[in-house]
């Protein structure tokens, strides 16, 4: 299965990766397109911009290979994976993935294991400037434990819902 | 070995990468740890509260008991905060 | 909130419906794109088209209720759902959800919602045309339990997920 | 009241729709069914299976035991299969 994983500083175009998974084919029942997008504010502070840190190498790596995990957990037909690094200005897209399958719930089942795993295990921190008194505050964002338990559903060990 | 840090980890050491040579006993993550917070006080801070460091060895996550002999490249980083 | 329900002939564009939602707002954290496709087979059998007929006052209205009734249970910033009828040929798209909230859980719980609602719930049905020895068979496709039991995680006394 | 059918139950009854006017006895969907099912082999065939039959009182699902009185639109059909 063709998976595309991409690391980049510019912006992604999310239809045209969709399109690009689905093109030629009629055994494509169902898209699921996830968009992560910079918000405009942290805790109620508005947001300056974020600078995403990223460890080059690994992330590639690390990513392809839960992308690899996800194929042989879900019947995919197709998945991509584009994670921006640099500055980000609110409102602009962060992380985008598409999933491809013949059936509804594998397509969103791997989208969301795929989020879940970005958010605490890809190599990529996010650093905040937040509109401060006199200047602004550049603050690491902390990971957060609601993050860890989503991640948690897709261990071995825990049943995650009567569908799969 | 290289070492190679990451967001505040980096900043608190001042440095991206470095490269090193830890003595005989030190086999862990753990130890490595350990033997580089008594390099100075920039490692010191970093490393304060290392159950929130993460690492890597050779691009791969590793535990802090992971056995670091063989490695080229170690990486130190607080929890991912990606996506 | 703003939410768009469009049921209709003609093909719909998922880029631009989910850029409608985005414009302008910099509170949205994630998009959610579900899209439907039309596949070329059914139970190994080529398909040569799909035709949806539909309950055209009951469809908007039933739609329109989930809709609001996703609104009351996840904090969404965004909805849209389009729902073509006619005739649809393989790789051509069916269906559309496109879900925006803040946090990528709430906006990926409304559209598997909204999905698992369409399928079940809303006043559709499938007939395909399967390419048969003389000339082309209709078949009504049946409901699937699986779809039922997919609908049933939503039902109030089922607890669906940790992480809601 | 105006009687709608789709999908199946409208190609065995052989038409989308009709006017009727039940008797007084006919108190439920149940009811309604089953006195439909009287009228003919068309609608004995349509309804052949009750339980595979859904329904809508005014564009709104209801179940088998709905009353029809005050009904302006009733409308019989097989489970739903859009999405």
């Amino acid at each position: 299965m063709a998976a595309t994983v991409r690391l980049q500083r510019e912006p992604f175009d999310a239809a045209s990766e969709a399109e690009k998974l689905r093109r030629g084919r009629s055994d494509i029942g169902a898209v699921v397109t996830f968009t992560g997008i910079c918000r405009g504010d942290e805790a109620d502070a508005p947001l300056v911009a974020m600078t995403l840190e990223h460890y080059p190498d690994m992330a590639d790596a690390e990513i392809a290979r839960h992308v690899a995990a996800a194929e042989r957990r879900w019947p995919l037909l197709g998945v991509a994976v584009i994670h921006r690094y640099g500055r980000i200005q609110p409102g602009e897209d962060i992380v985008l993935v598409v999933t491809a399958a013949a059936h509804r719930q594998d397509a969103f089942a791997a989208a969301e294991f795929l989020m879940d795993y970005l958010k605490t295990r890809a190599p990529f921190w996010k650093q905040i400037e937040l509109a401060g008194g006199g200047g602004t505050d550049k603050i690491w964002v902390e990971a957060k434990r609601s993050d860890d338990a989503l991640a948690d559903r897709w261990a071995p060990s825990s049943g995650r819902r009567a569908a799969e | 070995m290289k070492l190679r840090y990451f967001a505040w980890v980096r900043e608190r050491i001042g440095k991206p990468e470095e490269e090193i040579e830890p003595p005989a006993g030190v086999a862990t993550i753990a130890d490595l740890v350990t033997w580089l917070s008594g390099r100075g006080e920039e490692y010191a801070h970093a490393f304060e509260n290392p159950r929130v460091i993460r690492a890597a060895i050779d691009r791969a996550h590793v535990r802090s008991d992971a056995a670091i002999s063989g490695a080229r490249e170690i990486a130190f980083f607080p929890p991912m905060t990606g996506g």
